[in-house]
């Protein structure tokens, strides 16, 4: 019993991983074949997952809507929501556009799935700001330097923040492009590949744990 | 497309971005429909796209036109990982998500070896290599940035206590941390603000006459919701409001 | 009591900031003030320049690769040089790579023709979408209609009189890329290089830096950067439109940003030294 | 090996001509002599399978000459017929494209600009399938002005190899940091393993302290990343100490989720941790709960409970894009403690100004050691000492070489050293 349910699946890892690792070093049709098998594989695995999610997500917000709990209704617009893009979606086939224009996928897609992503996404504007205002504060000298590269890079990207910096800081002879162009490929892509650099290494010995088989937390027990 | 169906979707559109929107004023039953009502749209998107462009083109068609039965391996791993509902077989979508491991793990060493590791030495090395014809400025540049990155080095180093020279070294290092930091988040904000402007524009849009007044109207009735509800529940504001003032 | 004021102040309700941030970014949507916009910068001029010089009826190919997500950055900048072809009577071929951009190309084509009294079929053509860009901008550079054999109507491309002689990349004057992902570099590495097509991009503010080398080898013969680019582009065919709104949009928010950190910052200071 | 690579390439040589000779054989068309300035056909003309490849790529040379002048054009040319079907690939000015043009390392290659070297890519002119393993044939062709003079016909079949020779340097490095790996992890000892302070992982405990004391519950975000990202996978690592604690103290912690195959492994991960606390009768089912797997909408519902209901701590360990600020801002708002973790470097300047603590990339690998202590993972941690260490003595040799041989214009040594730290 151990065999199959911790000896296989850490031989699964063992195999694919290293099978994968080497085809970086194998040029081969064979290597790229096997590659793209792989990738196609996990497109596949990802794609059931999916449905193990969309259950999941079904599931709790049925038994919502059953127990009564505070706030069911809402539950009821989960799937509301699913149905306004699946349904259209099997109408077309999946085709957002045809020969006569948008289809009703299209309509869809325009009207409930990009306004809700866009919105989100753009309600960052606002939190960006409220961030900036609480913590661009100058408590030390590292939020100083954190401060002031920022600062710089707030102003010079607008129009506007070009012509007051010409105005108060001109007599300097740098203008903001130059000194934003500095700092960001120079003093920044040092933090950033410091960074990187560790990720790496950290990226590359915690894969020879998984590989290894010396991390497997990530089974449970028994 | 009929005038009356982008009619229709000009009040969705609008609708939804106003409820969402809300939520930054506190949070309300029309931000909840919106939430609960994406979190199905979401779902039913990505539904749609896995059916037409995965399952459909990459395991049906090989699977009931060509006949290639090695997508049954990862169909198979993949619907293991349903198991997970079954606690007593639980286990057997360790076979699902291993393999997923196993992949990830072999695909991230050589590509961090070789992006991030060899590139970046490489990056900060071969600046010099124009030695003869650099401006001394230009020399002081590249010294920075390799200096910058043994300092932010240091600064990760784990197994050495961070005292002395070291922990002025990777003190260096934190404010080239800083650095970037400021500069990474200074040079998001106009890309954000774009995104932001593009969504009051499609507002400034749909509040035509073409389009009834959606916008507007819309936006109305949000009003006087917030005006009746902080009316009606005069007694419970207090609370409410100091904590999303947080 | 200064003091205690300030306090308040600094735990300021964010969303006072919520509702400054939208007034400012909202307000020159309907009332664009025109603030004052630094000079035309080099990458934006030459893209200008090169464009207006092209002989009346030249062929130009715009690929708009971009979604719903970059739209407010670049759809203006797809205008303003809609508009600058169909000003100086050009013809207008009109391509994409991305699948959200087709909604978006619509969009833009429904009233700007108009101004200029361009017909579809004899002054511009739209082709529809079309995926893998690297195998299909090779192939067009042998023959354009094994690709693109209809246009978005299904009408043969061939018949269409603003298609009149052109074959390949050889008979097109111009490439312009208008994109939010790297589909620039790939006209550039696989076009513009190999088959001496002059290539102009227009791309998001962010990722505008890292054209700097091609527009030092002379690979792209100009590059319109963000909203600022836009705004830029509108004010010399004359024509301000969003982007010029847009700017004044942006300058507004970014000022505000400033002015928020600044004040929390010198409260700051009077609480600590005073 | 340098020598071991010109063998292998001599090898093929050798190899190849053997099929060659037949077509070579067959005398090209005789050059039409020019009346003025003789331009004669190219000389010392090879070609060769190109070396390190899946295959369909052929390489010819040929000997530059005094003679390649600006005005002088190479035209090359392609055929799969014994006669006629010619193609033009490829058509360069005569003083370009030598050796010194084509982008491998000296360890693979031989850079020099005495040869003329240009690779044609065939499966630009035939199917894919047959670019490999099938015979082609090639010519150059001189052109100046009206004049060509067209070399004799040589012939190739095409390849596909078995190792990458020029990525060499990073097996090397790779074969070095897994014996590292392997001589730490075994001799891992209990004792005298040291490991710095990481603030933001001491907090953990005060965090998760705080929401005992108010009865609020800990959410703990697994990032929008897949099982099979190594952020992820530290995350849940993490995952597996914080609910241990949070068992231990019996407070409370919901992980909402947006990948179902992370969702399913960080089930078996928090019910190990109970059991490990021996509290598996608290371990619920839906402590690991699903949300969305479209990431805004994962961030909306998010940021709706987060605001609803107020938890004492949040943690954000894993892969994070856009969503991170819009999930740390509400955070940060409703008054959690935020502890922030990511290899995302982008990110984390938004998470370093929302959150109270903020895991720096490196960082968050190395806090499944750091909590643990467990003598194995502490040791591995001195392999990414040591590869930092190999970066940061390349770093200075590398400047001090490249400074000194470009000052002192000694080019092939500073190519040298590039081609070190180049990745192909």
């Amino acid at each position: 019993m151990k065999l199959i349910k911790k000896q296989i699946p850490l031989a699964i890892v063992f195999v694919f991983g290293v099978l994968t690792l080497i085809s970086y070093y194998i040029p081969h049709k064979k290597s790229v074949d096997f590659m793209e098998m792989m990738n196609k594989w996990e497109n596949i695995v990802a794609a059931f997952a999916f449905f193990l999610g969309l259950i999941s997500l079904f599931y709790s917000h049925y038994s919502k809507i059953a127990r009564k709990v505070d706030g069911w209704g809402y539950s009821l617009f989960v799937y509301i929501g699913f149905l306004a893009m699946v349904v259209p979606a099997i109408y077309c086939h999946g085709k957002q556009m045809d020969a006569a224009g948008k289809t009703a996928l299209g309509w869809s897609f325009s009207f409930i799935y990009n306004p809700l992503s866009a919105t989100m996404f753009a309600i960052l504007a606002f939190y960006i700001v409220s961030t900036a205002y609480r913590s661009f504060r100058i408590k030390s000298l590292q939020a100083f330097v954190l401060f002031v590269a920022a600062f710089i890079l707030i102003l010079g990207k607008v129009p506007l923040g070009q012509i007051i910096w010409t105005s108060v800081l001109g007599w300097t002879g740098a203008g903001v492009d130059q000194v934003i162009d500095w700092i960001m490929s120079y003093p920044a892509v040092a933090g950033k590949r410091g960074i990187m650099i560790g990720i790496a290494i950290g990226a590359v010995v915690t894969s020879f744990k998984i590989i290894f088989g010396i991390e497997r937390q990530y089974m449970g027990k028994d | 497309m009929s005038e009356t169906w982008m009619i229709a979707g000009a009040w969705i559109a609008a609708g939804l971005t106003i409820f969402l929107f809300s939520f930054l004023y506190k949070d309300n039953p029309f931000f909840k429909i919106a939430e609960h009502l994406y979190l199905g749209a979401g779902m039913g998107w990505w539904f749609q796209v896995y059916v037409y462009n995965i399952l459909g083109p990459k395991v049906w068609t090989p699977l009931v036109v060509n006949h290639d039965w090695m997508v049954l391996i990862p169909a198979v791993l993949g619907i293991s990982l349903v198991t997970q509902f079954i606690p007593k077989i639980s286990w057997i979508s360790r076979y699902g998500f291993t393999f997923l491991m196993g992949y990830g793990s072999g695909l991230a060493i050589p590509a961090s070896l070789s992006t991030d590791f060899i590139n970046q030495i490489g990056g900060t090395i071969k600046p010099l290599s124009m030695m003869a014809s650099m401006t001394p400025f230009a020399i002081f540049n590249s010294l920075l940035i390799a200096f910058g990155v043994v300092c932010v080095l240091f600064y990760f180093f784990f197994s050495v206590e961070h005292k002395g020279h070291v922990k002025t070294v990777s003190n260096i290092g934190i404010y080239f941390l800083m650095i970037y930091f400021g500069a990474a988040f200074g040079n998001t904000v106009m890309a954000r603000f774009s995104l932001l402007y593009g969504r009051f524009d499609d507002l400034y849009t749909f509040s035509d006459k073409h389009y009834f007044y959606a916008s507007q109207l819309i936006m109305l009735a949000m009003v006087v919701y917030f005006l009746v509800h902080n009316f009606m529940g005069k007694d419970k504001k207090e609370v409410t409001e100091d904590e999303a003032a947080g | 009591m200064l003091k205690e004021k300030l306090q308040k102040f600094f735990k300021l309700d964010r969303r006072w900031i919520f509702l400054l941030l939208a007034i400012v970014l909202f307000a020159p949507i309907i009332k664009p003030i025109g603030l004052p916009n630094k000079t035309i910068s080099r990458d934006v001029q030459n893209a200008y320049t090169y464009m207006d010089t092209l002989a009346p009826g030249s062929f130009v190919l715009f690929s708009l690769d971009y979604d719903p997500s970059t739209r407010p950055e670049l759809q203006p900048q797809a205008i303003a040089m809609i508009r600058h072809a169909f000003q100086k009577n050009l013809r207008v071929g009109v391509v994409t790579y991305i699948a959200g951009a087709t909604g978006l190309i619509q969009q833009a084509f429904e009233k700007v023709p108009k101004e200029y009294n361009k017909v579809y079929g004899k002054d511009y053509v739209i082709f529809p979408y079309m995926a893998n860009a690297v195998a299909v901008l090779t192939q067009m550079s042998s023959d354009f209609y094994g690709i693109y054999d209809k246009d978005q109507d299904g009408t043969d491309a061939r018949t269409l009189p603003v298609m009149q002689g052109i074959k390949n990349y050889k008979n097109m004057a111009l490439v312009v890329n208008i994109t939010g992902t790297s589909m620039l570099d790939i006209w550039v590495a696989y076009v513009g290089d190999k088959y001496k097509v002059p290539v102009i991009g227009g791309v998001t503010a962010i990722s505008q830096p890292g054209y700097g080398p091609y527009l030092q080898t002379g690979q792209l013969k100009g590059l319109i950067g963000g909203m600022k680019g836009a705004a830029e582009y509108e004010s010399l065919i004359k024509q301000p439109g969003k982007g010029t709104s847009g700017i004044d949009s942006l300058n507004l928010a970014h000022l505000l940003v400033l002015a928020l950190i600044l004040t929390s910052n010198i409260i700051l200071l009077i609480i600590k030294y005073l | 090996m340098n020598v071991m690579t010109k063998n292998k390439l001599g090898f093929a040589l050798v190899l190849l001509f053997a099929a060659a000779n037949t077509f070579a054989a067959k005398p090209g068309p005789a050059a039409k002599k020019a009346t003025a300035d003789p331009l004669l056909p190219v000389a010392g003309l090879t070609v060769i399978d190109m070396p390190y490849d899946v295959g369909g790529t052929a390489l010819l040379k040929w000997d530059v000459r005094p003679s390649d002048t600006p005005d002088v054009t190479y035209q090359v040319y392609v055929s799969s017929l014994e006669t006629g079907g010619w193609i033009k690939a490829e058509e360069f000015p005569a003083d370009t494209r030598t050796g010194k043009d084509i982008d491998l390392p000296f360890w693979a290659w031989d850079t020099s600009i005495k040869e003329h070297a240009v690779k044609v890519e065939l499966n630009n002119y035939y199917g894919e399938a047959q670019s490999t393993g099938s015979p082609f044939h090639f010519k150059v062709t001189a052109v100046k002005g009206k004049n060509t003079a067209e070399s004799e016909v040589v012939s190739v079949v095409t390849l596909s190899n078995w190792f990458r020779l020029d990525r060499m340097n990073n097996l090397v490095l790779l074969l070095i940091l897994i014996i590292a790996f392997f001589w730490a992890v075994s001799h891992a000892k209990r004792k005298g393993l040291f490991i710095r302070r990481i603030a933001g992982l001491d907090a953990i405990d005060e965090a998760i302290g705080r929401a005992t004391e108010m009865g609020k519950p800990i959410y703990y975000m697994t990032g929008i990343g897949s099982m099979s990202q190594i952020s992820t996978i530290a995350s849940a690592f993490i995952l597996g100490e914080v609910s241990k604690k949070v068992a231990q103290y019996d407070s409370q912690i919901k992980v909402p989720h947006y990948d179902p195959i992370v969702m399913t492994v960080c089930k078996e991960v928090v019910k190990q941790s109970y059991m490990e606390a021996g509290r598996p009768d608290s371990y619920r089912d839906d402590i690991n709960f699903f949300v969305s797997q479209d990431q805004f909408s994962y961030a909306a519902s998010v940021d709706g409970m987060i605001s609803r209901e107020k938890p004492a701590a949040c943690f954000f360990m894993g892969y994070f894009m856009a969503e991170s600020l819009l999930l740390a801002e509400v955070g940060a708002t409703s008054g959690a403690i935020q502890i922030a973790g990511t290899d995302v470097e982008h990110q984390l300047p938004f998470f370093f100004t929302a959150c109270d603590y903020t895991l720096m990339g490196e960082e968050l690998y190395a806090a499944g050691a750091y909590l643990s202590k467990e003598p194995m993972l502490m040791s591995a941690l001195k392999v990414q000492d040591l590869g930092k260490l190999i970066v940061m003595v390349s770093v200075l040799f590398g400047i001090i070489f490249v400074g000194v041989g470009a000052w002192r214009h000694w080019d092939p040594f500073v190519q040298v050293i590039l081609n070190m730290f180049k990745a192909y």
